[in-house]
């Protein structure tokens, strides 16, 4: 077995239970890994209609073949479920060391499943797999509770675990692993919690083998030297990491404002840009496990909000910054490190508080419940600290923006797609990353075809961001791509500098899967079907392919896309005839036939 | 020879067969009554000497110059002998030798067939002298080979030890002179000389013999070679066991020192040269010389590979010449007559005599000098007088536990050291002990096995794991367990051991197990087939009775039986009972009418 | 004249990335466990550094090995022989900067070898972090002062 | 100097052996007591070649038969493979109970017999260990006895003052005969205890006293240097700690 | 097992023993002869001792005391039987003697009397062939023995009482 190690470990919380199981080889042909295969092995054995918090659902915890390789960025593992955010396929990506250290171990992946009586916490140690006592590291945040773990088992051990939020199920919870990496999303730190899974550690000191050993090297190196030669990877998220993005997208006119209320121009942008953070607050520059790029910002604030910590990303940035009209950078780098301790998805915290904040002002929500503004940097803060501890009004914050919106009966309010709220690009400027948004398998969200990529970037070639055509027929390209990375276990931004033809030689060389690069890009497709059909059977439908009623029919205030609305629907029909779907957005059994996706049942 | 005394002499054997049967007592008799002897001047003329050879008749008491012997001579004779042969001129009958063959009373010993067909040249001055009397030395011509080899260049001496043919006596045969010539050849110094007389052997004594007997003839031999190849050093290694041997070469280098044959300027001649005696620790391998040099440098006596000589890489990495007592007691003579002399004897590939210690079932056992080329029937049936008793000869071994057991058929060999090999035995040290129907070969196999066992150094693997191996098959079939197909294992084992050992002990230690293989497969077969012991050795495979036809009731068995087991009245057939023998064998061994048979 | 391995901490990102490529190269397998070069991360406080063997001018792996196993090479670089190795492992525990290890897999003792001249780890070092530099004076001072810092350090701590 | 091994023609330097001259050249011959620290032993047999030189051929050990030109090494012959066969053979009935032996003796396709088999022997005698204690200057072990009763042991099986419980003997051990056992801070070798020091950062055993003054010794550091009190990952660790504080 | 610790006097003696030889690995065996002469065995602390003079490690001069059979580890017996078990002794009947003494004092070849009165071993030749077999009782030669010769050597040196088989 090359590059994977073709072993799985299955934990039955409920009963204790062990086992060892083995990879089928078909999945492994066909869904590569982490993202798509712990998708089949997922969708294979739960029901999509289970409440996602309850012991029948099930988390796994899965790398892909480049997971800890030499691979360019080969850090990934991806953590699939069912989110409870939204009840979507959820496949949470992080970087980082721990991912790879599973796969040192010996194992591709871990499936959880049922509920543990008290906290526990998963040791792996090579052949050694135990579930431990957690009881003691219950309600500790994500950082001590990675020390604590460490000291009771090996320090060179890879901790994963969640903080306060995902034990108080906080919707938007994310899975911390090595203090500062997180599977962000969909609030899969959540599941975790209602399973009384503290942590997860893994020390593995065994190697991963290669098929071809001078081929996978002539392609690591390859796709090295153009990861450091390319402008993006090679400089800018060097130099800036991912806030290089600030003032790139406040002078495109796509940086959301106040909820995405106003123009997409924030007149402050530039003391919260990633050149502000570099001269200001940069510490040094972190790269995850095997990554050349190294966009993480350790960073240090001096002020009011002191310490020390990781990111915050430019998603973070923009949702703690222009999005709330806060022009204070170590205000939203503090509320950041705190989504860090306490586990939380900064992209729908920083929103969720956005929309509350809007409807407060607009009096949905009563003052006295939440005196919230714009611009209240320690109000940010609080509502951080207590969304995740599920005090006073951040008890409501924790549901997200939704539903929050939703029980003071103006769902309008939320700036989400499928109930997931939507990132830093505002789509009313680029008509692409509104399709896309609006077509994700798992709502609002920017990594499902980084359609910024060419309308705003100019990657790999610029498309003009206010036409609607061939966007659908690009975007899925864009997704089957993303599908087909995020199941290698190589990091996403990679494709700035690198494309389909490098990323299929990585996978040739080193698993020795003798595809083309057409029947990769097959992978990603397949993954995008599996994941669409999944959520149709959880009960989504056509309408829930949709944006804000804001961006389809609020005009944008001002900046260069003054004017414009998202024009979804054109794009949908378009794209729903791309994708070989139905007019109501679902795959026909011929349609999966023809992927080869024979056993997967409409 | 020494110079002729009208004197009396008395020399009274005092070799270690005869100080078993009560030499020394004879010998103090002798020294405790010097004032009786009237003729005698001194008691210097009272000599205990070394082995005279036919040590189953010791002690002797030889009278010079009337050359009267006397054997199995007691201290309780030795005022009548004083009386008669001294004083007077009166042969004691009794005392008197008698010859095997011709039933007659011998009067001199140098004339019975034991002695007549000898050639002592090693053994020349053993049993003449008092080996403890540098003069007595001097006297038969003593030093005098090292003076003239220190008038000679010692290129000279090397080409006369050359031309000479001699070999190595110790077991391995080869040519000595060659092996001065190579470390003569080597530049490094120092250079050792060293004495090998570990002798190991079990049924051999000859260097004992000659240590004992001769110590002045090694030390001159040593001196010769020292001067040709320009060493300063000398060890002499001996048996622990050999303490009459100890005491007599230390007496010997002590004398020597201090009459200038030793130490710094010998003779004038500006040769300096020094031997010290090095005890050996009761290892059989340290007769392996690279064994003995180990065991001389304080280590474990284990041997090395000798892809490289030790005449270049010896005793602590420098130059040695290593040879045996024999050998070295033949160099002096050698300077002494001559090349041409010494090569005018023995066979086209072995020059000079070899001592044998003639042992075993043979009726006159002891040291044995004869020409190489002396058939083996010659030595065992007229010089050793044959098979005692009514008992069959059945083998002759040779060459010690390495060595391997000639059957009937081969006897006319002639023996030396290239048909020996060939007939898959050995010359070996020279240890030759004669077998007779009464001797179980598939247990002699064993024995030896067992005795290479213990022996092994145990250092390559062949050696050390071929034998346990080759010993526990024989341990079965001896004991009734065995199968045909062990035969095959025994030869299959035995030929990598022989090709494959690490030293020469290892190489030759199948040689027991392969030569009776190959001339005694019918007494395995026996063993193996019939669960029969003929020889009446291997006590799960024997039960003894008597012959009722040919018993006489003599009673005899019944009396030696340590068990009680034979009954009968006496003059009737005795019988035995099985239930209580421990199957000594006592009664076949008494038994004069061989009545007493194996089953 | 001899070059050797220069460590710049601040310039390293953690990424791990030499340690994949020395263990690749090395053992023809993926695992950081195996590497001769450790990247050192504390996470709390943002830091880390790779750790690699500085083949000391007087080296003690050398100086205790009983067999001779380890000899300097015509790169400057301390290497094992494995045939001549006992792995007693006295190396492993003699060297003062924790740089000679044992390799668990193939059971014998490893560490830099300088690639033969031509480091991995400097080859696909994304940040700079790793340098393969000319032993010129300066250099020369700056190995000497990494032990000799090290030393101070512990006299420091000590 | 030029010799001929199976057919191909090949330098030698004076004063090596056969078998240093054939590592060099990819050809291999099979060896149970060599090691390249040692030397040749001339002990297991396992390696023997034919050499012909002037047309007569033998059988010789190549780990100590010193290269000679013009000679022609075979280093498999029907002779030489019966010999290697039954010395695996002979090694297996001796050492049953090891891998080691079990493995060489299906390799070598030996045959059954019913020669006897001691269930627990492990060692080979191939004094490896021996060897490696003497190189560490303890010679705490030695051989015993001789002959078939040969083994390797302490004197009077006791443990040794010499002893520093490295376990070198263990490591070079081929067949895994010697038993290191660690319990808690003890590690038990040769009948003798030792405790462990333990790593002051870690708190991990890295090493006996004894080990860290025979370092001491021989690299001139001081037998309580810091350097000493560590165990080798915690050394790097705290470099690295340390470097930190360097780097501002 | 031995009593270890010598006396002082003993200790005394020891030392006087060694230091007749120089300080020198070559002389071990032969310090080593004097030293078994004197107290009829090696004692440990003798051999520690002479490791420590000759600057050998004590393991090789443990090996060499196990190694040559001239020396015993453990006290012998007041009386010292060597039984020559040499191939003439052997093929005349050695064995037999062998068994004898080891049936009558209860004690195999190697082994002393638990009241360190009789030794037993056996030698591989004495160079007494013609007079085979043999024993040495103390370093005297008891020619021409069988069954009933080796219990009248026994009983000679006081052994009657010794195990006796009726």
């Amino acid at each position: 077995m090359y590059a994977w190690t073709g072993n799985m470990i299955r934990v039955n919380l409920s009963d204790k239970t062990i086992k060892l199981e083995k990879l089928n080889n078909d999945d492994m042909k066909n869904y590569i890994g982490a993202r798509g295969l712990g998708t089949r092995i997922y969708t294979k054995e739960v029901d999509p209609q289970i409440d996602p918090l309850s012991p029948e659902n099930k988390m796994i915890f899965i790398t892909g073949p480049l997971t800890g390789t030499l691979a360019g960025s080969g850090g990934r593992f991806n953590v699939v479920t069912k989110g409870p955010l939204n009840g979507t396929i959820a496949a949470s990506n992080s970087g980082g060391n721990w991912g790879p250290e599973l796969k040192f171990a010996g194992y591709d992946g871990i499936i959880f499943e049922g509920r543990a009586e008290k906290p526990v916490y998963l040791w792996i140690n090579n052949d050694q797999i135990e579930l431990r006592d957690a009881e003691d590291l219950w309600g500790k945040d994500a950082h001590d509770t990675t020390d604590l773990v460490k000291a009771a088992t090996d320090e060179e051990a890879k901790v994963a675990c969640i903080g306060p939020a995902g034990e108080n199920l906080v919707k938007f919870a994310c899975i911390m692993n090595e203090y500062n990496r997180a599977a962000g999303r969909s609030g899969v730190g959540a599941v975790m919690g209602s399973k009384n899974l503290k942590a997860v550690a893994v020390r593995g000191t065994r190697g991963i083998k290669i098929a071809d050993y001078e081929g996978f090297l002539n392609a690591i190196t390859d796709t090295r030297a153009k990861l450091k030669a390319h402008p993006v990877t090679g400089a800018g998220l060097a130099a800036y990491g991912t806030n290089v993005l600030v003032n790139i997208l406040n002078e495109h006119g796509g940086l959301p404002v106040k909820n995405f209320s106003e123009a997409a121009v924030y007149p402050n942008a530039e003391k919260i840009s990633g050149e502000y953070q570099a001269e200001h607050n940069l510490i040094r520059n972190k790269g995850c496990f095997g990554c050349p790029i190294g966009c993480g910002r350790v960073s240090k604030n001096k002020g009011k909000y002191k310490g020390i910590g990781e990111g915050p990303e430019y998603e973070a940035t923009w949702g703690f910054g222009s999005n709330l009209d806060i022009d204070d950078f170590e205000a939203a780098s503090k509320a950041n490190f705190l989504c860090n301790e306490l586990g939380m998805d900064p992209i729908t915290l920083a929103a969720t508080i956005a929309c509350a904040v809007e409807m407060v002002e607009k009096g949905f929500i009563p003052r006295e419940k939440a005196d919230l503004n714009w611009g209240d940097t320690d109000m940010l803060v609080e509502m951080t600290r207590q969304t995740a501890y599920r005090e006073g009004f951040g008890d409501e914050l924790a549901e997200g923006s939704y539903r929050l919106a939703e029980k003071y009966g103006h769902p309008e309010y939320s700036m989400s797609v499928k109930k997931q709220e939507m990132p830093a690009y505002d789509p009313r400027g680029q008509q692409g990353i509104g399709l896309e948004y609006a077509t994700s398998n798992r709502g609002g969200c920017h990594v499902r075809g980084y359609m910024t990529s060419p309308e705003v970037l100019g990657i790999p070639e610029k498309v003009d961001p206010d036409t609607t055509e061939g966007k659908p027929g690009l975007l899925k390209v864009f997704q089957d791509l993303t599908a087909l990375v995020d199941s290698a276990g190589i990091c996403l931004f990679t494709t700035f500098a690198i494309g389909l033809p490098e990323i299929a030689e990585e996978l040739r060389t080193a698993t020795g899967l003798n595809l083309s690069d057409e029947e990769f890009l097959l992978v990603g497709e397949r993954v995008w079907n599996l994941e669409k059909v999944f959520n149709l059977k959880a009960g989504l439908s056509k309408k829930d392919d949709t944006l804000p009623p804001r961006l389809l029919e609020e005009p944008m205030k001002g900046g260069p896309h003054k004017g414009n609305v998202v024009k979804l629907e054109e794009m949908l029909v378009e794209y729903y005839q791309v994708r070989g779907w139905d007019e109501n957005g679902v795959p026909g059994q011929a349609k999966l036939n023809e992927l080869g996706m024979t056993d997967v049942a409409i | 020879m020494g110079k002729k005394s009208k004197r009396k002499q008395v020399l009274v054997c005092c070799g270690t067969g005869c100080i078993a049967n009560g030499g020394l007592d004879v010998y103090q008799a002798f020294k405790n009554n010097p004032g009786g002897l009237f003729e005698l001047a001194s008691s210097d003329d009272i000599k205990a000497t070394g082995c005279h050879g036919l040590c189953s008749s010791g002690p002797f008491v030889r009278i010079l110059p009337d050359d009267i012997t006397y054997c199995q001579v007691k201290a309780g004779d030795v005022e009548e002998i004083i009386e008669k042969s001294i004083k007077g001129n009166e042969l004691i009958k009794r005392l008197l030798y008698r010859d095997p063959q011709s039933k007659k009373r011998v009067q001199n010993l140098e004339k019975v067939a034991f002695n007549s067909m000898q050639l002592k040249k090693a053994l020349r001055n053993v049993g003449l002298i008092n080996p403890e009397s540098l003069q007595d030395y001097l006297d038969r011509q003593g030093y005098q080979a090292l003076r003239k080899a220190l008038k000679m260049k010692p290129e000279a001496v090397v080409q006369e030890i050359i031309d000479a043919g001699l070999r190595g006596r110790g077991g391995g045969g080869f040519p000595t002179g060659l092996k001065w010539k190579a470390c003569q050849a080597t530049t490094s110094t120092p250079k050792y000389i060293v004495c090998n007389g570990d002798e190991g052997d079990p049924g051999a004594f000859m260097d004992e013999s000659i240590m004992e007997g001769d110590p002045h003839n090694i030390l001159e031999g040593m001196l010769i070679c020292a001067y040709t190849v320009g060493a300063a050093k000398g060890f002499i290694y001996v048996r622990d066991e050999y303490a009459g041997s100890v005491a007599a070469l230390t007496k010997a280098i002590s004398d020597a020192r201090e009459h200038g044959f030793m130490g710094d300027n010998i003779l004038g001649s500006g040769l300096n040269f020094d031997i010290e005696i090095v005890r050996g620790g009761g290892a059989f391998v340290c007769g392996e010389e690279t064994a003995l040099l180990a065991s001389i440098e304080g280590n474990v006596g284990e041997p090395w590979d000798k892809y490289v000589f030790p005449t270049e890489k010896g005793l602590w990495g420098q130059p040695t010449v290593i040879n045996n007592v024999e050998t070295w007691s033949n160099v002096p003579l050698i300077l002494l007559e001559g090349a041409k002399k010494f090569a005018s004897t023995g066979t086209a590939g072995s020059k000079g005599t070899k001592v044998f210690s003639l042992v075993g079932k043979v009726v006159n056992t002891g040291l044995v000098e004869v020409p190489m080329g002396t058939s083996l029937r010659d030595i065992i049936f007229t010089i050793g007088g044959g098979v005692p008793g009514k008992r069959k000869f059945k083998a002759v071994q040779t060459g010690g536990p390495s060595g391997g057991c000639i059957p009937e058929s081969l006897l006319d060999l002639k023996v030396d050291f290239d048909s020996l090999g060939q007939a898959g035995s050995m010359m070996g040290s020279g240890g030759m002990i004669v077998m007779d129907d009464r001797t179980c070969m598939v247990e002699v196999a064993r024995y030896y096995l067992q005795f290479l066992a213990g022996e092994s150094c145990g250092k390559c693997v062949p050696c050390r794991e071929g034998i346990r191996s080759m010993l526990e098959i024989l341990e079965r079939i001896c004991n009734g367990g065995g199968c045909l197909q062990d035969l095959d294992l025994l030869e299959d084992i035995g030929e990598t051991v022989k090709t494959a050992a690490l030293c020469a002990l290892g190489r030759t230690a199948p040689n027991p197990v392969l030569s009776t293989l190959k001339y005694f497969r019918d007494e395995y077969l026996e063993h193996i087939v019939n669960h029969r012991c003929p020889a009446g050795v291997c006590k799960e495979l024997s039960e003894f009775y008597i012959d009722a036809e040919l018993c006489n009731g003599c009673g005899l068995c019944a009396k030696n039986c340590p068990v009680d087991a034979v009954q009968g009245e006496k003059k009737q057939p005795h019988v035995i009972d099985n239930s209580k023998c421990i199957k000594c064998g006592e009664c076949i061994n008494d038994c004069q009418f061989l009545a007493v048979k194996v089953r | 004249m001899d070059k050797i391995l220069v460590v710049q901490p601040e310039k390293c990102t953690g990424c791990r990335t030499c340690e994949l490529v020395c263990s690749y190269t090395h053992t023809g397998e993926i695992n950081p466990a195996r590497a001769r070069i450790s990247v050192f991360s504390f996470e709390r406080v943002g830091f880390s550094t790779p750790v690699v063997c500085q083949q000391c001018t007087s080296a003690a792996c050398m100086a205790v090995c009983p067999v001779g196993a380890i000899s300097r090479d015509n790169n400057g670089a301390m290497v094992v022989n494995h045939d001549r190795c006992l792995r007693c492992k006295m190396c492993a525990i003699a060297c003062p900067l924790g740089a000679t290890l044992y390799d668990y897999v193939e059971d014998k003792m490893v560490k830099c070898d300088l690639c033969g001249g031509d480091p991995a780890c400097v080859k696909l070092c994304p940040s700079g972090a790793i340098s393969y530099q000319d032993a010129n004076a300066a250099n020369f001072t700056k190995r000497k002062d990494y032990a000799a810092r090290f030393k101070d350090v512990y006299e420091e701590v000590g | 100097m030029k010799i001929l091994i199976d057919g191909i023609e090949i330098e030698a330097q004076p004063g090596e052996t056969i078998l240093e001259a054939t590592r060099r050249t990819g050809i291999h011959i099979p060896t149970l007591c060599y090691h390249e620290a040692f030397g040749g032993q001339g002990s297991c047999r396992f390696c023997m070649v034919e050499v012909t030189k002037n047309g007569s051929s033998r059988v010789v050990a190549s780990c100590t038969y010193p290269v000679n030109d013009g000679i022609e090494v075979k280093t498999s012959t029907p002779q030489i493979d019966k010999i290697r066969r039954n010395i695996a053979m002979l090694l297996y009935k001796r050492a049953p109970n090891s891998l080691f032996m079990q493995t060489l003796y299906k390799e070598y396709l030996c045959t059954e017999n019913n020669l006897v088999e001691d269930p627990y022997e492990k060692c080979i005698l191939c004094r490896l260990c021996v060897n490696a204690c003497a190189a560490m200057g303890a010679s705490a072990i030695s051989t015993v006895m001789r002959g078939t009763d040969k083994r390797v042991a302490t004197p009077y099986d006791d443990a040794s003052a010499a002893c520093i419980g490295c376990a070198a003997c263990a490591e070079v051990c081929p067949t895994g005969c010697i038993e290191v056992q660690e319990d808690n801070n003890i590690r038990r070798i040769w009948n003798r205890d030792f405790t462990m020091v333990a790593c002051e950062e870690c708190g991990k055993n890295f090493a006996t006293r004894e080990q860290l003054a025979y370092i001491a010794d021989r690299s001139k550091q001081e037998a309580d240097a810091d350097e000493l009190r560590l165990c080798t990952n915690c050394r790097r660790k705290v470099l690295a700690r340390k470097l930190e504080t360097f780097n501002g | 097992m031995e009593t270890d610790a010598l006396i002082t006097n003993q200790s005394e003696e020891l030392d006087a023993i060694i230091n007749k030889y120089p300080g020198e690995k070559r002389y071990i065996m032969a310090i080593m002869h004097d030293i078994s002469r004197h107290f009829n065995y090696l004692p440990r602390q003798a051999l520690e001792a002479t490791a420590q003079y000759t600057g050998v490690p004590f393991s090789q001069v443990y090996s060499m005391a196990t190694f040559y059979k001239a020396f015993s580890l453990v006290p012998r017996g007041r009386v010292h039987f060597k039984v020559c078990d040499g191939t003439t002794c052997h093929i005349k009947g050695s064995q037999i003697i062998i068994d004898e003494i080891c049936s009558r004092l209860n004690i195999k070849p190697g082994e002393t009397t638990a009241d360190l009165q009789f030794s037993l071993e056996t030698v591989n030749c004495i160079g007494a062939c013609a007079i085979a077999p043999a024993l040495l009782a103390n370093g005297k030669v008891h020619p021409h023995l069988n069954a009933a010769g080796i219990r009248q050597v026994i009983a000679e040196y006081g052994g009657p009482e010794y195990g006796k088989k009726e």
